[in-house]
This record gives C-alpha cells, structure tokens and sequence, in this order.
C-alpha cells in the first residue's frame, strides 16, 4: 500500500515536461489559486499534441469520409483509417474489429440494441436473440453506462438481471455468482470507476465462456492507464471513451471479435452503412462500415489518434506507474487523517488510480466546495454508480483520480484541503 | 477565500440545529425528492390548517446546504397562508437561480438571503432547492394545485 | 432560372472577406490547383472562428459538464448550455427542446427507437406505440438517413412503409399521397440533398395532423443555408448535424416539440440521463437530459455555438440569397453545355444550393476525375440517396454544392470542368 | 496534368470496345455485384471447361475504369486454368489495392498494368475490382471454393 511498492519504471515519466504539454494546467481558478486537476476519471485534459492534429486535419484535409473521389476525401479518409489502425494496435486489435462511436456509452448500448434487433434480423443473428428465461449478468460496481442499458435490453426481451455482489474491502465477490446456464451475456467494468479495483477479467471471461455466454467489457478506467490487450484479454466485446485518454469528447471505440460484429445486426442505420437501398428494403455493409452510421466524428478520430500516439510515446508502463505512484501516496495520506475512510481497497493490488473516500460528519459535496476554493477539482457524488454507493451505505463520496500530469505535491494538495474541511466544519 | 460567502454563520447554524428536523404525525402530505446527481435525498411533510402551513417536518439526508435551507424553509412558511408561502418559494427560487445577479429581499426571505452566496455556485443550486422543491410538491398533493406560482420544476432544469 | 432573380441581400455577404476566415481554402490540390471546394453538401468548411472557440474551451475551460462541483466543471456545463441556447435560438426553438447527438442521422434513429421502446414503457409512452396495421410514411427522395432507420422500425414492429413519389421535374408529387389514417408518422426532408427541392413543409405538416401523425423533419440541407425556424414550420421533430453549417463533425442536433420529449422513452441509456438508478431498474431525467447519455460532445457543442454565432452575423438571409446566385449561375451555365441534363428544378424556385447533374455519355465517376484534376471537389455517386437516383434511372450524379464560402468564379470552373471531362471522353 | 497517368490509352480503349460485353449462354454461374458508394454494377458469368475459364461475359453500369477492368480481366482469364486466373486476380489486386507503391508484372497482368495508375486513387480501387471481384465469386459459385487465394473479400473494405 505505499510507494515504495512503485515500479522503477515511473521515473520515465518526466512529468515537468508533460505539464507543459497541457495549456489547461497553467490556469488559475478561485481568485489565483492554481488548478490541481484531480478529476481525470471524469475527463482527462489535451495535450497540445491533440488539439494540434485536429486542427491540423481541420486546416488541411477536412472533408467527408468514404464518400468522396477528389482529393481532400482521400486524404480525409486516410486521416480517419490511420487513426483507426493506430488505436487498433494500442488496444491490441485488427482494424476491422474496432467501431468508432461517440462515447463508451453509445458503444454498450449498440451491442444491447444489436441483441434486441436480432429478433427480426434472420437466421444469421440468431446467436444473439434473447428472451424470458434468458439471463444477462453485471456486477454491483458497474457504472450506469454498463448497467442501465442492459436493465433496458432485459425490458425489450423480456431477459432477467443478474450480478455479482461487492465485498467489503471493494472487491469483487466471486462467491456472488449468478453466471448459470440461462447466462447469455456477462458485461462487467475493467476497473471500477469508484473503487479503483480491478476486476479478475480472466476469471469472468472463463466462467462466461464455460456457459457461453458473451463477454462485453468496459474499458473506460482501463485503457487511458495502462496497457490493455483486447485479444490478450479474450473478450468478446469492449467499450471505451477517448475524452478520458487525452483525447476528444465526442468520440469512443467499440471493439468486438469479428466473427460477432460480422453476424451482428445494425444499429443506427443510414448513410454510409449500407449495401444496397431500395424503398422495399435494405441490406448492410461489413464491418466496421456497418456500425458506422452518418458523418463521423472524423476530427475526433484523428485526436484519438494522436493521443494514442502521445500516450504510447510515454509508454503505457510508465504512465501505470507513475499513476500508481500516485495512488499510494494518496492512500498513504488519507490513511493519516482521522474520520477519513476510503471506499475500495486501500493497497495498491489489483487498484488503478482513483480514489474514493468519506470524510466523517462532513457531506461529500462540502468537502468537495472547501477543495475546490483552494484550487483542488475533484468529484463529487455517486459518480454514476449508484447501486455500489448504496451497497457502501453513502450517498456520495468525493473521488480524486489522476493521470500522466498529476504531481506528489497535488495529492498533499488535495489532503491538505480536506484536513481544512474537516477545520472549517469543526470535525477536526 | 471565498468560502465564508458561500457559507455564511447562518447557514452553518441552520445546519448544525436544523428547525423541522424529524418526521412528525400527523400530516397532509408526504413528497419524498432526490439530487440525481449527488443522490441526497429528502422526504419531507405538510400539514395545512384553514389555508395556512401549520407544521412542515422533514428528514434531510444531505450537504449541509440542503439541510440548512430545508431548516430555512421551515421558518419562513409555518405560519404563512399557503399563498404566501408560494410567494416566498418564488422570491427563493429566483435568487437561487439568479447566478449572484439577483438582489434577494430580505423582508420576503429572512434568513434565507444567506444563501445568496450559493446562487453563485450554480452545482450547488440543486442542493439550495431541494428542500423548496419537495414541499411545493407536498402542498400540490394536498390542494391538487399550486395557487401563486408559474412552472416551477416543469422546465426540466430543476426538476429533482 | 437566372442570377438577375437574386436578392438584393447578396451584396450583404462579403465572400472574399468570408473565404479569409476559412485557412482550408488556401491550400492547393493535385500539383498545385487551386482549391475549389464545391462538395459543402457532404460536409462543410470551419471557419477559424469555430476552431479557435473550441480550442479555447479546450484550452480554458474543458471539464466534464453536468457532473463536477468544481470551477473548470461550472464553466465547461455553461459553455455548453450557452450553445444550446444559442443554437436553440436560431432555429427558433426552446433551449430545453434541443437535444444534442453525434450527427443527424442518430437525431433520427432515437425517434424512430424511442417508438420501438415505447412498447414496454408503460403508459405514459403509449402515443408512440405502433404495430401491424399502423404506417409510416416517406418520401422517394430522402437520404438513407431518413429512410432506413424507418425501415427498420417497420421491421421492429411490423408497421408498414408508405412513400410519396417525385415527379419528372424533381417536385414532390403530392397526388401519390399515402397519407390515410392509418399513418402514425411523416418523416421528410426540408431540401432535397440531391435535388435542390424544397419540399411543402406547410402542407405535408396540415397532411400530417390531420390523421393525428407526427411530423419529423430531415433539416440537415435546410439549417446550413437559409432561415429555419422549427417552432414557425410546426413540426413535431427535426434533426440537423452540425458538420453541414460550418460547425465540428461529432455533432448533431434533435429538436423535438416539449410535450413529445417529456412523453419519449430514452433511448441511449447510462450516466446523465437518469432520476434514481437500483440494480432492481433506473427512472429517467426529464428532457433534454433523458436523451443525452454519458460525456456529451462537448468542446463540439461549443464550436457549434460558434458557428450559429458566425453564421448569425453574416445574416441567414444573406447567405441564402448568396447561395440562390451562385446556385442560378450554375443552373444558366449548364444548360448551356450540351449533353448535360439536371437533375432537379432547373429554376430558382423553392430549390435551394445542390445542383446534381449527369453528362451524357461519361460516368459520374469519370467527370469527378477530371474535376478533381483541376483542383474542383464535387462529390459523385448516389449521395446516399440510391432509391432516388433509381427513380431517375441513373445510377451515379454529379453534385455541386456551394456555402458562404464559394465564388461567382468557382462555379465556372465547375463548368469549364465539365466541358473539359467531355472533351477528355470524347464526347464533345 | 495527371489524368493521362491515370486514364492510360490502353484504358481507354478497353472502355470504348470492351472485351466480353453482352450476357451469354450458356454458363455455369453467375454474379452480380454492386458499388455501395456510386451505385455501379455487374453481372457476370463464367463458363468453366475441364478446370479453365472457357468464357467470360458481363454486363457493366458503371464508369470507365470498371468497363474497362471488365474487359481486362475477360483479356486475362479466359483460356488459363482457375489455379492460374486466380493468381492473376491476386496480382491485379494487390495492385489495384498498393496505392502506387506495388510495381506490376507485366508478364502476369498485360494491359492490367495500365491500372497501376488508378491505385493512387483510393476511391477508384473499387472500381477497378468490380468486375475482379464477381469474376471470383462466380467461379465460387461453380467450385464451391476458390483455389490459390487467401481473403479476398473478407477483409469487409472491398467486399462489393
Ligand atoms: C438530407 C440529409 N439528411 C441526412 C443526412 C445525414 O447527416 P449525417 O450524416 O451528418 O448524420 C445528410 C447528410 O449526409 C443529408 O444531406
Ligand atoms: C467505468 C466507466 N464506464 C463507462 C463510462 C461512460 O463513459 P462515457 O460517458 O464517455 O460514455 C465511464 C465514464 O463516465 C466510466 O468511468
């Protein structure tokens, strides 16, 4: 549980000079105060390496993909495929397996909205449908984006929810199962976006497979903060968002094996995903084509594309690293201070780089008012995880959580502010 | 610092002895509200005598904001004709809404104009209102309708 | 058919002052040319005024909105609330009518699943329900976005597809109308993106609420060009995207009547979007919230924002006569070029800046060829409006489109292009 | 001007008389493939005789580098073995699909070569394979596999 645990690795993050990559961080905010931005797990901040490479593509080779001949449509197509395979690598996938979305949440929802299509797709999405007696399973800890869509998959079908409890020290409860052979989906968070816990991917995709169920993973608290490894990983589908990896809001990635995506039904339908339209009917192109309906976000794609180049330049061990440098300490600290109590595991095993906690007689929100007056942004609330607060007993907590550009000296910036709010609302 | 403007001595104390605190019988009405961001919650009743708030009682599970205005709230209704209550409700409302822009009137408010400050803190705006919002919801239940105000949480913003 | 039709307001638009804020236009193509970018219809230019609004957002302000207690948080969800405001505005719309998606063609399918949804919403969502026996109706000349997703919600609930037919001259033929009681929606374009047509709006919605039907408009080719005002035309639905109107790619907006919003079933699920989450099943927010799953695109809102504001001060009247100029030199010059034929009005009236035209005896595919040797950007094919072109009997056309940002000059190379791919093929 | 690079005469000419036009009878299978961007077509049929293609005939709607690919192909694969053509088709497309960087052999293309140039045209690749492509799945639909490739159009950015 402390930083003496740290790989060597982290000193190969030199995180002076990523700072000066993000013109956001040398603002000020509250009267002067500098901004410590505890809040990546929200949303990361740009490098300039991104902002420059949209507006790079912008000034340049903006045009519509895959549908033009003159040239600025090459370019822009390329622009937009190169981004593709360059993700693709960083994930450890083909191209063809990875469908651009708009955020992680679009990409879950299409799977489960493929599901109920497959009813009137025919026989080839047959493997798909659901129905009563069918069951999808999650976990206590998801985040709505991975709970709520399946809670509406199971009213359109007519499926039952399951899931996997959550233990006291924030783990995973394997005991817990529900995975039976009604089991048709298994979809559970990598890392949990409140705990910081990282869940047994491997075991859950073996209990999955055992009944054949389908694996669909949510990557979001994964994949902007350590290597992951999409075929390494054996799931079947999984979801994550480029706004927290440095990258673009308004862009995210599904991955998913491609013998599914190819048997799959279409989601959202229209322009560019078709094969052939009459008035009577349509028929669907391949994947990815097929999932990719409309304009894309194409200047998104390309400063995903970027910041997958940025964050590999680091390299993802050192950016784990440092990270979990990071967490240590905090936990370290927080430890120290009396009527402090962190929600998840409070050893560095198996835990990434958020951080949760409840301050004793001092609501989350206020603590997060007294942080935010001295410069300190973190979240607070039940950060879109409602059922594992409620499980926890707490309606909020606040979350610290960090990313290649958080520094020592914020994380005692951000326990400083809460020995002040425990001062200022006389608790200490 | 600007937190003393935020948290003035008035809220603190509304919050550290909240009036109305602990669900009394009997009553009219029951509204039981959330912040669907925060999760906080309160349930709070109304007991209405001859056209007039004659007892509100609430359980606040919540910021200190939200306890201290639930407390606010109390004060300034019992007593009051449902009408006027409205028209206190509106006046809070505004200012809570008002971004810091809006004078509040202390005579209408009281202790309420402590939370101007909040207004400038617009996350926090919900927590202000939350108790406000559940005992216009309370008194709808009882008359079916809310004589003296316009919209209110039907805009979609401020709904709870 | 000719240029002295124009408005007066032309003059209004300084195009060359215009093309300066546009740094794309610069640029050369194909050894050296010049650009002449006439493929607006696909996808517009930025000006710089849209990327630096962005950039400073991204550079300033960025945080996740709706979610944070803290200052960056507070300014990002007022940026992007302040687009929607000022996007709702122009469009003549409440801001709480507005919902934000990646593009148009989402806007379109969340109607179309909301419907399919409102099966097993309960009662309140029971307007929307629709089964065998019900119809939905379209029209032979929309874009796939506006037809396929039909398609598909026929398919989902066994609701049957009706459409109205175009005439030889590239009208709505109003006598084919399948309007009966039957028809619980009438979905179509305000323009044409291939034809130029604008379509009777006034008339389909009088169609349309007679039999109690909802209207839902495809606004992306009218939006861009001209005054628009959702509440003034009385449509139930409209969706629009942003990359059309000199906005960022990755988003789009719904506008749908308030009374409908707050009935609609969500579509999208996950954060942001819900009242009270339980493992045991979620409630929703009300609208425009309900719609807006997980982190919006939002550094994209705000440069939409910012191209609304652009737009707005050149005067959506001026760039509609700007464009009807442009659009009649077009119209003159081609027919004066022997063996090209039109497809679409060959008049100014009620037609708007796309003109797509065949050459006898040389392929679409072969005329954009020696135009975009030229350095001239037109896009060719069926412009995802294959069921049209079908009616026409032709399987690929040119298409020109024009935006604030083109030139008297422009349109004459298109033209000189033209002749020139004729002269190439030997067919002139 | 780089059209001409593009445009080659030997294109051109294939365009303005192409080799195989006209549907024929009899034949063993046949296949009809679409361009999902600019809506082209064709149909095509394959005669097989003891393991060789003995005849090709299509109907083309489409632009000049698809007619004129069409006529080609018919050029290349009529008389060889299927073994053979098939490694012909691999060559003609890695080709087509090399972006200009894959230097042709004349030896296994012939006139095929001319279409080097097209390859620098992303968007005119499909074109280019239209006709290749049906010609492939033709000869499926007779043999039920096809001999000597690997994917071809699996890989979902050429399938037609
Ligand atoms: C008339 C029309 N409708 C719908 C669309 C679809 O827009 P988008 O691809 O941005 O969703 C387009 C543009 O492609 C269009 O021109
Ligand atoms: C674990 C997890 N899943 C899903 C999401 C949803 O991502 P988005 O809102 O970008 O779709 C988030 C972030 O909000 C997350 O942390």
């Amino acid at each position: 549980m402390t930083a003496v645990d740290t790989p060597a690795a982290a000193s190969a993050l030199d995180v002076a000079a990523v700072r000066a990559d993000f013109p956001i961080l040398s603002r000020t905010v509250r009267d002067g105060k500098a901004l410590v931005y505890l809040d990546s797990g929200a949303t990361s901040q740009r490098p300039r390496q991104v902002l420059d490479a949209e507006r790079e593509f912008l000034e340049q080779h903006n045009a519509a993909v895959h549908r033009g001949a003159h040239q600025l449509a090459e370019e822009a197509t390329d622009a937009y495929e190169s981004a593709r395979a360059r993700i693709a690598a960083f994930v450890g996938a083909d191209p063809a397996s990875l469908v651009f979305t708009k955020n992680a949440t679009e990409g879950i929802n299409l799977v489960a909205y493929a599901m109920s299509n497959a009813a009137t797709a025919g026989p080839d999405a047959a493997r798909f449908t659901l129905g009563p007696g069918d069951e999808i399973v999650v976990t206590e800890l998801e985040h709505h984006a991975n709970l709520v869509p399946w809670q509406e998959l199971c009213r359109r079908t007519g499926a039952t929810l399951r899931w996997f409890e959550v233990s006291p020290d924030g783990r995973l409860d394997l005991d817990s199962d529900p995975i039976t052979e009604r089991t048709k989906v298994v979809a559970f968070a990598h890392q949990s976006n409140v705990l910081g816990t990282v869940l047994p991917v491997a075991e859950l995709v073996r209990r999955a497979r055992a009944v054949g169920a389908l694996t669909v993973l949510d990557a979001c608290q994964s994949v902007p903060n350590r290597p992951v490894s999409f075929t390494g990983l054996d799931v079947d589908f999984a979801a994550f968002s480029g706004h927290k990896m440095l990258g673009p809001s308004g862009v995210g990635v599904l991955y998913g094996r491609q013998d599914l995506l190819a048997a799959m039904p279409p989601f959202l339908t229209g322009g560019s995903m078709i094969e052939m339209v009459r008035m009577e009917g349509s028929t669907y192109a391949p994947p990815p084509q097929r999932f990719e309906a409309g304009v894309p976000m194409t200047s998104q794609a390309v400063g995903l594309g970027a910041a997958v180049d940025y964050l590999s330049a680091i390299g993802m061990d050192a950016v784990e690293a440092h990270e979990a440098a990071l967490t240590g300490r905090a936990l370290d600290a927080l430890a120290e201070v009396p009527g402090v109590r962190v929600v998840g595991p409070t050893d560095l095993v198996d835990r990434g780089g958020v951080v949760a906690f409840v301050v004793d007689g001092v609501h989350a929100h206020d603590v997060g008012q007294v942080l935010d007056d001295r410069g300190v942004a973190v979240r607070v609330g039940h950060h879109c995880a409602w059922p594992l607060h409620r499980r926890f007993g707490v309606a909020a907590t606040v979350r610290a959580s960090v990313h290649v550009y958080n520094t020592p000296a914020e994380i005692d910036a951000l326990v400083d502010g809460v020995r002040a709010a425990q001062k200022f609302f006389g608790v200490a | 610092m600007q937190l003393e403007q935020m948290y003035q001595e008035i809220i603190l104390d509304h919050y550290r002895s909240p009036h109305g605190a602990g669900l009394r019988d009997p009553f009219d009405a029951e509204s039981f509200q959330i912040n669907p961001t925060c999760g906080d919650e309160i349930t709070l009743r109304v007991r209405l005598d001859e056209g007039k708030v004659a007892e509100i009682s609430h359980e606040t599970l919540g910021c200190s904001i939200s306890q201290a205005s639930a407390s606010v709230l109390t004060d300034l209704v019992v007593g009051r004709s449902v009408e006027e209550s409205m028209r206190v409700l509106t006046a809070f409302q505004e200012m809570a809404q008002g971004r810091g822009q809006v004078e509040p009137d202390e005579d209408v408010l009281g202790d309420g104009v402590a939370f101007a400050g909040v207004a400038r803190y617009p996350a926090r705006v919900k927590c202000a209102l939350l108790g406000w919002m559940a005992f216009k919801d309370a008194v709808v239940r009882v008359s079916g309708d809310v004589p003296g105000t316009a919209g209110g949480t039907s805009d979609g913003k401020d709904a709870t």
